[in-house]
């Protein structure tokens, strides 16, 4: 088990000075709360659809360093696409995290340099946090409703 | 083609024994079966260069820890043909019994409501359910036994047929008749009479014996135990489909089966987890993990091939023995190793003591299954059993063993 | 005189191994203790000698098998200064509290009566009533913590007062703060505000590092677990007054249990045997009686002197390092080896994925005491905790690790 | 385990050829039933007491060689004496099944033989078992009672 798997200098400069993170965003449409009881991670989630695409997207939360910086990636990585296309890049990271290489390399941009974590299952979870709160936030969108809140299991 | 018994049983370290001169021939494997090297080989290594605890640590003792938990896991229901996320790992197939008396039948039946078993079930599969029934008023019925000691499935039909059985419990192997019983069939007939039956089955002395597929038994749970299956003490599993785990409340509750605890109450993790509180049985699942691999390595076909011909050549041995009755069906497809018989005029125990003293264990007493002892009209039977490090050479010092018990004890 | 810790090391196998160049230093002892060759071989024994069941067998392995098992009873008994009768064999700590929770507190409570514990119990402690409170409707009350990390007693003295907690479960040595509670205090408080009041204690992280007698202890059960005294996975023990014992329905049913067993109920058998259902952990009981003589040579008292110098010396090191916060108390005289810290500004995931890095293994996360981490106002914490094995050379590396942790993932 | 620690000629004889074995007794004053679920031994046991002592004492019942044997030894060691002295020797009798030596072994008369018994645990309960009928047939009468039924343990 080595550091450098884990913590490549990518993900340590999301963790040091994250993207898109901010406690509240103007004309929000959808706000989720993700916690995981089990590692104690906080995150809340905040999108603003714009013509059907994610026009902003901004998260805020508590965790290891994997969690807030994969959440600080997948913002970079997601924001102006289609709501659809953002849940397929969302399936695409959740696969990889289980050891499938990644189909849309390019388009996970710095996501990709959590390939590593799938090595390390207990920490899988946390890079995933950010990227299910998305497909929840997009899911809650398409139903209809503005605010979800859910528990994972460990 | 059959495989190499003399060579396997090199495997077995205690059948190396001598026992005062006397090879060991061990006809007990009903009882325990013996482990062999692999399995102590897999325990070993994770004592050895693994030994932690499992789920949630960040290191990596902890992570082979876990891998070697939940691999145990895959393998095992790939084993019986059914969903990981319906094992859940107890200590023995008597917890896995409790688990669905507690978690199903206890807060499921009630005045009015019958539970269906057999008169054939080891006190595993039985004291459970009539516990319960002391303290919930619900009904017990028995499927009672045809003249070769089957399951009258009349009898059953009848049993059934006022559609009040909302749970069904019998042995898919006896471990005194040897009888294998269609329990495929009896799922129809009790769901027939009642679609929402729950039919569970105590797969103990099947699995280590037959190829077994819980899919194919289209039946709700099923128990079974590591220590028959070649596999170490300490461990066994409950078989479910997950939906019904997923419906049913926990039983033993604490760490590693939440999701959340507060100071007044919890929520439960995700099945399997939500049945397996506290630090599980990990050195007992790896070995069970190499237990199975064997298994399937010898091919259970060829187990259950291996000891169908050989359990007519006990069968008929012990037949061919004056005074000595032999109880369970004679028809072989319906039948597995374990030969219940007794000596006219000669208690069990002195049978068993005889043996002994020429190196041959076999068990004796009520197996476990007093009702059926009362069926058989009988206090005691002795029992030979078989499996795969079993063949016909160990025959003969169990005739001639019996045939000394005769001479001995005859008045 | 203290015990030579490098020359014991060498009897824990796990510890020989080298981590991609490091020493593995094993700080996780409150999880999981390492298992020392000694038990191996006794397992090891059984396995390759003496493998078959226990109890009723007429042949010698059965009577060797029946020896270890029982023998080790009474090699745990003598340990604990209990008698033999009191000590129920189960699968794990977690199991022998939910034995209480399902035999006594749920055969026992209801509206009106209230149960008392902690806020700094283990779910293992917890869970099994908080939930036996749902579904029964009795009122559950927490001891809270003085500022030092020890029960209130002032507290606990209120919550006593009305004469309706009629049960007491309490941790002796906790798994977080490594406080060591005043049971035999507590005992004393309860039965002064209800004489019938039962009292029961979670010895599991006291028997391994602490000597303990049950009887002075002066209360009713007491819940251990082998896995964390030197033994093997898959064992633990319900230790009780063999007179609570006999006045108790059983809990798990099946066979080994039972005196006589008809088909509608059962009569059960003399206690201990009544509350062990099915085919006991013989190898993982012979493995336990190994771990007991083991600590018994190596002596409760000195095991004890060495774990509180060795404790004193880990917490100044942890208080020594600056961000660092150390939970629990100070006084070593109330505290075991478990020693919970946090790093400002460092999420404990990623402290202890750093000290893996260099062979230093600690655990990470809410303990399985997740009321108790709320109090701290805390999700997770790091735990280092030591046992007979561990020494001072061990603490360097640990320090190092978490420093770089501060260097590495300051913001 | 040899068989000539267990069967003694002296233990088979007694098999062979019971003493005191009947299915009833004349002007009997106590009849016990001792039961062992666990292996299926049955065992009833008549007592006839004159001026205090054991007048007369016959046994029937099922049981392994060990427990039919010892029923009948015990007979022949106890008819005579007095109840209390009766009571001793089925002492003496329990403490030598579990290890150790008789203190009154010349008084055991054919009962010393089942001192190897000792050496098989399981088989202990067996030779126990007219001995504890005897025990309790005494103080069943001495209580003045005539009837008493037991189930034994494992
Ligand atoms: C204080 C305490 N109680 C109970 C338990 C439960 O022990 P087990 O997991 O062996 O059942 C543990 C350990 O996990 C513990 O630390
Ligand atoms: C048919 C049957 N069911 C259940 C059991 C109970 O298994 P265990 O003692 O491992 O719980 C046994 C074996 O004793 C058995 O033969």
């Amino acid at each position: 088990m080595s550091m450098e798997d884990l913590y490549q200098e990518i993900i340590l400069d999301h963790y040091r000075k994250p993207k898109n993170r901010a406690p509240a965003l103007d004309n929000e449409d959808v706000h989720v709360h993700h916690s995981n009881p089990l590692c104690g991670d906080e995150m809340d989630l905040r999108v603003r659809v714009v013509d059907g695409n994610l026009d902003a997207v901004v998260f805020d939360g508590e965790g290891c360093s994997i969690s807030q910086a994969s959440a600080s990636a997948m913002t970079q990585a997601v924001i102006g696409r289609e709501l659809k296309d953002g849940l397929e890049l969302a399936e695409d990271f959740r696969l990889m995290m289980h050891g499938d290489e990644p189909s849309r390399a390019d388009d996970l941009l710095d996501g990709v340099a959590f390939q590593g974590v799938s090595k390390f299952p207990v920490r899988v979870k946390c890079a995933l946090l950010g990227w299910m709160a998305l497909r929840d936030a997009i899911e809650t969108y398409q139903s209809g409703a503005s605010a979800h809140s859910v528990t994972h299991d460990d | 083609m059959p495989f190499d018994v003399p060579t396997l049983r090199k495997e077995f370290p205690t059948l190396q024994r001598d026992l005062d001169g006397h090879r060991l021939i061990y006809l007990d494997s009903a009882a325990s079966s013996q482990t062999p090297v692999a399995v102590l080989d897999a325990m070993d290594r994770y004592y050895r260069w693994s030994r932690s605890n499992v789920h949630r640590g960040v290191y990596q003792l902890a992570e082979e820890a876990t891998d070697l938990y939940e691999g145990a896991r895959t393998k095992l229901a790939t084993f019986v043909d059914a969903d990981p996320r319906g094992i859940v790992f107890t200590k023995n197939a008597t917890e896995a019994c409790n688990l669905i008396a507690y978690s199903w039948v206890r807060r499921n039946l009630g005045p009015g409501d019958a539970l269906l078993t057999t008169v054939m079930e080891h006190h595993a599969n039985l004291v459970p359910f009539t516990y319960a029934a002391k303290d919930l008023g619900f009904e017990v019925r028995h499927i009672t036994l045809t003249d070769d000691g089957q399951l009258d499935l009349d009898a059953a039909r009848d049993l059934l047929a006022d559609g009040r059985v909302r749970f069904v419990a019998v042995s898919h192997v006896s471990n005194v008749l040897g009888t294998i019983n269609d329990v495929a069939t009896i799922a129809d007939m009790a769901r027939a009479a009642n679609p929402g039956a729950i039919i569970h089955a105590d797969g103990t002395q099947a699995v280590p014996h037959l190829p077994v597929s819980f899919r194919d038994l289209g039946i709700d749970s099923y128990a079974i135990t590591g220590h028959k299956m070649l596999g170490p003490t300490g461990i066994g599993a409950l078989i479910a489909r997950p939906e019904l785990l997923d419906s049913m409340e926990p039983f033993l509750s604490g760490g590693d089966m939440i999701r959340d605890v507060t100071l007044d109450g919890a929520t439960w993790n995700d099945i399997p987890h939500k049945f397996e509180a506290g630090t599980p049985m990990i050195a007992e699942a790896a070995g069970l993990g190499a237990a199975v691999d064997m298994l399937t390595e010898l091919g259970m076909d060829q187990i259950r091939a291996h000891e169908r011909e050989l359990t007519g050549q006990l069968i008929d041995a012990l037949a061919g023995i004056n005074d000595v009755t032999v109880h369970g069906p004679r028809d072989l497809d319906v039948r597995g190793g374990a030969v219940s018989f007794e000596v006219a005029g000669v208690h069990p125990h002195d049978v068993g003591a005889m043996l002994s003293s020429t190196g041959v264990c076999v068990r004796v007493g009520h197996h476990c299954c007093k009702p059926l002892m009362k069926c058989l009209g009988s206090n005691a039977t002795a029992r030979a059993s078989v499996h795969v490090y079993n063949d016909a050479d160990d025959l003969p010092p169990l005739v001639e063993g019996i045939e000394a018990a005769r001479s001995f004890f005859a008045r």
